[in-house]
């Protein structure tokens, strides 16, 4: 390696980056933006993806039993529960319990004085791993001997799935509209600039520069945006989250929003690369294209 | 070295610049082109260095036929020879030392030469103390000796010049004429396309003229006008 | 008014608009994201306005009263609720319909035939305009004579509140950063093609024109850029309301989405006059800075 | 016409390119700006269309002083200035038409003026059968023409020229300073800023010589050379 070519290529850079300044401020606000938008997303997506997880732990079967069944089928059903594999826990909970729990939920507008027999069943509190399993788990609890009503949120968990389903398919949308909408400004931003030196690349072709030569200090040029930008959007993106999330959490706690819901340098470091593969990509369609010509 | 047969070249836009240019130029020969403005001078020299590319014909540049060259090699081509463009184009963004550097940098010249071959043809043109100025700070006459030293500086086998004296005072034309002769001394092929009658007549060299795209005449040792020297004309 | 000239403006608006059309489709293209961007996030405010609304509609008031109200007291708070403008309705709900409801609700697992008598009170339904005044009339309807216990879903409307508050002041600060970006975006591109005509601008300035003169082409430049963006951006709209929309309506029926939350021509008027704004301002800063030197 | 009382003109870059300048033209005259490449004349030039600003000095052109012009006002300047820049500064994205019509559009002509006008000087420098060309289209001397025609257009009442006819054949450079000649005759102010030696001593006008900056000899009827017609040093 001819040190003096390395010094002249990165010279080269540098003084390119530094020329245009008003340029490689656009391109690399340009990226810092996607990749702030992006991040974001991805963020919040993590955040309610637990929001949602939190939100669906509470779904529970009420597997109500017969007031004749036998103890034995009573253990027989939970036996049955405890070798569910799908099935996370399941607890007996007695009518007297049942009666208290109700109490507690009407705060006191049942007179239960005027009870003179408990109405409630028996019944079994099941929670299930996996949602998406809930009604399976349920019609087949229902067909168990000695059970006579299963109760779960019916409606909640089949809105829930259809939510969970249709805001999975508008994410993978929305990112990969962010993905073409940061690379289409990104190439256009560097096209603009290659447009803008058409002069100079077609005076180097003339004294005898290869495409390779010429295209690679823009390449670099779309690196350096690239992973200026990106690395510019890692610093917003972690001031923000050290001073608007804690404020978020604050004025929603009931939303059981996870604290950190991705690992920060994760996500810091694939930014980065998203930013720098951006970069190179954009530049090298941008350059390629007018080159060609 | 140089070799066009049945040459003929239409613009896009349907001017016929040249029309069945044959025209054969041995190893160190120093060639003039004369001819009106817009008789296809540089027309010619552009077809050399595949700037355009022939409408018709066969030409031959160093052993190698131009007007077949695919794509990626003419850059190659482009390496040797030194061409001094008739409207210069220097690199605005860097300095006349960058100018000239880059087009030894381009051929992958070791930076040691560089070093070493740069300044000797800045000296040449005399702009030693201009080369940290960019060419927008260059007066026009400043500017074509740029060009001339970027043309130098990679010792071409064949040097076009075009129009290389149109923004020099009478001294510094001598100069760069007797820099081409010189050049040419040691072996180099040289074109050059021009309308300093001065020169070409002080000079007496092979004159090519052409007219309307075509080759007219072509005399070993001639003069700007048709046998005849310019004080003739002038002051006859 | 010369009419050679004002073809000659046009001409040259028309022509600078045609030579450089890669330039023109990104500054374009950029607006039109930028516009579909700000379009859809209207959409779906408004959209998502219109099901807070629907949520918060469902929010009840349940006044129960003491087992011992007596016929004049029960008539007294009707026409108390009946006068209260906030109020919307107010409904008497006998324990018998109560215990029917309760019946229903809990979906046959209370064996009703187990109840000697009714355990459940008398109750108003009640329903308030504003949801935020329901905590204000539940603390009222508390302190009358013959009310036992008034019960609302006081956790689920304080989250409401405070989900509502929150959403508005994400809203407006992505509303502004998309401004921002948009505004930002179209200044860049623009102040590209002006650099990238740099030296055509300092020779029209060599050659006589004043500055006003060398303006307005950009300027209607950017105008148009802004306004095809937009009208762009607007057809893309146009097509998702009419084929994404009904399937997103579709999937999520229960969610009690508007069909249609906003005036399509109002928010396409709207949107094409931020297009040409943006456009318009945009240029200006860009052209006037680079002139400025 | 034309005044500059002890101008001097340093560029950012610490160029000292005029020094103490002091020169009147009146109206009507015809000057030749002389002088080694990289003298000075380009500088002295831009300074009177306002493109450079001077250091120090009194500059007045056509009454006004240019040199403490505002800079709204330097539109206006120009607009009474024909000026043929030494690297012709054609707009590239419009035709050879445009380019000359488009020096009239700025000043507010009427495009019944521009219609009659424009044809006019195109022909005069023999460009009517290009006019639709663009300039990247163009030899060097129909694009130096083009300028030319351009400067020409309003009817200046003065006329700069910078180098303009670097580019031109003998037949084109006689034509176009018989041009120049009959325009100064018509009480047009004309300078010329030139290198060529020829159209020089065949003019016998006044000839302003600078060096390094500083005006050396002003002479009433001057050769390119102190004292000496070129027939004397090429043929004596
Ligand atoms: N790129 C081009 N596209 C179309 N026509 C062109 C192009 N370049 C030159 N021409 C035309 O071809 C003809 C020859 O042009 P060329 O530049 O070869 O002339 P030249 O002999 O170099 O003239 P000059 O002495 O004025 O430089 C001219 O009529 C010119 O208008
Ligand atoms: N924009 C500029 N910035 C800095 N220095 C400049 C600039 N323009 C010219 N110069 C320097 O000023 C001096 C005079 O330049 P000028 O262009 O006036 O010369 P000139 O007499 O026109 O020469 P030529 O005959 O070669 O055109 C030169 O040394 C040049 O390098
Ligand atoms: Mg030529
Ligand atoms: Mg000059």
């Amino acid at each position: 390696m001819d040190w003096g070519k390395l010094k002249f290529f990165l010279g080269e850079v540098t003084r390119n980056f530094s020329r245009n300044t008003g340029m490689q401020m656009t391109a690399i606000g340009t990226v810092a933006i996607t990749i702030v938008l992006l991040g974001m997303f991805l963020f919040v997506r993590a955040a309610l993806a637990d929001v949602g997880a939190s939100l669906l732990a509470k779904i529970e079967i009420s597997a109500y039993l017969s007031p004749d069944a036998t103890p034995a089928q009573i253990h027989a059903i939970g036996r049955f529960l405890a070798q569910d594999p799908r099935v996370e826990s399941a607890q007996f909970i007695p009518k007297r319990q049942g009666l208290a729990e109700l109490r507690e939920r009407t705060k006191g507008t049942i007179d239960t004085a005027l009870l003179t027999e408990n109405p409630l069943p028996d019944k079994y509190r099941i929670k299930v791993r996996a949602t998406e399993q809930v009604p399976s788990v349920a019609a087949e609890v229902r067909r168990l001997t000695g059970v006579a009503n299963v109760v779960y949120g019916q409606q909640v968990v089949q809105r829930l799935l259809q939510l969970g389903a249709v805001l999975r398919r508008i994410g993978i949308v929305v990112i990969a509209i962010f993905f073409a909408v940061a690379g289409i400004i990104i190439a256009n931003t560097i096209r603009l600039t290659v447009f803008a030196r058409r002069r100079e690349i077609a005076i180097m072709q003339l004294v005898g520069a290869t495409n390779t030569y010429i295209r690679l200090p823009f390449i670099c040029e779309g690196l350096l945006d690239g992973c200026i930008g990106a690395a510019l959007a890692v610093g917003l993106l972690a001031v923000a989250r050290a001073t608007l999330w804690p404020r978020l959490l604050e004025a929603l706690p009931w939303a059981q929003l996870t604290a950190t819901p991705l690992d920060a340098r994760v996500l810091a470091a694939e930014l980065l690369a998203v930013g720098a593969a951006i970069g190179i990509v954009a530049s090298w369609i941008a350059v390629g294209r007018h080159l060609r010509t | 070295m140089i070799a066009l047969r049945g040459v003929s070249l239409v613009y896009p836009n349907g001017v016929r610049a040249l029309d069945d240019i044959n025209l054969e130029i041995a190893k160190g020969e120093f060639v003039f082109l004369v001819g009106h403005s817009g008789t296809g001078k540089s027309s010619l020299l552009r077809l050399l260095y595949r700037e355009a590319r022939s409408t018709a014909g066969e030409i031959v540049v160093d052993g190698i036929r131009v007007d077949r060259l695919r794509r990626n090699r003419i850059a190659a081509l482009r390496r040797h020879l030194g061409v001094v463009f008739q409207d210069f184009k220097l690199l605005v963004d860097k300095t006349v030392w960058e100018n000239v550097a880059f087009a030894m940098q381009v051929t992958g010249a070791h930076t040691r030469d560089i070093m070493r071959q740069a300044p000797r043809v800045l000296d040449l043109v005399g702009l030693s103390h201009k080369s940290r100025m960019y060419p927008t700070e260059l007066s026009g006459g400043e500017q074509q000796r740029t060009a001339i030293a970027r043309a130098l500086v990679n010792n071409p086998k064949i040097l076009l010049c075009d129009e290389p004296t149109g923004n020099l005072d009478p001294a510094n034309t001598t100069e760069i004429t007797a820099l081409l002769q010189r050049i040419n001394l040691k072996g180099t092929t040289v074109v050059v396309a021009t309308h300093n009658q001065a020169v070409v007549d002080r000079m007496r060299r092979r004159v090519v003229r052409l007219d309307d795209g075509r080759i007219t005449t072509d005399e070993e040792r001639g003069y700007y006008y048709l046998g005849l020297g310019q004080t003739q004309v002038l002051s006859g």
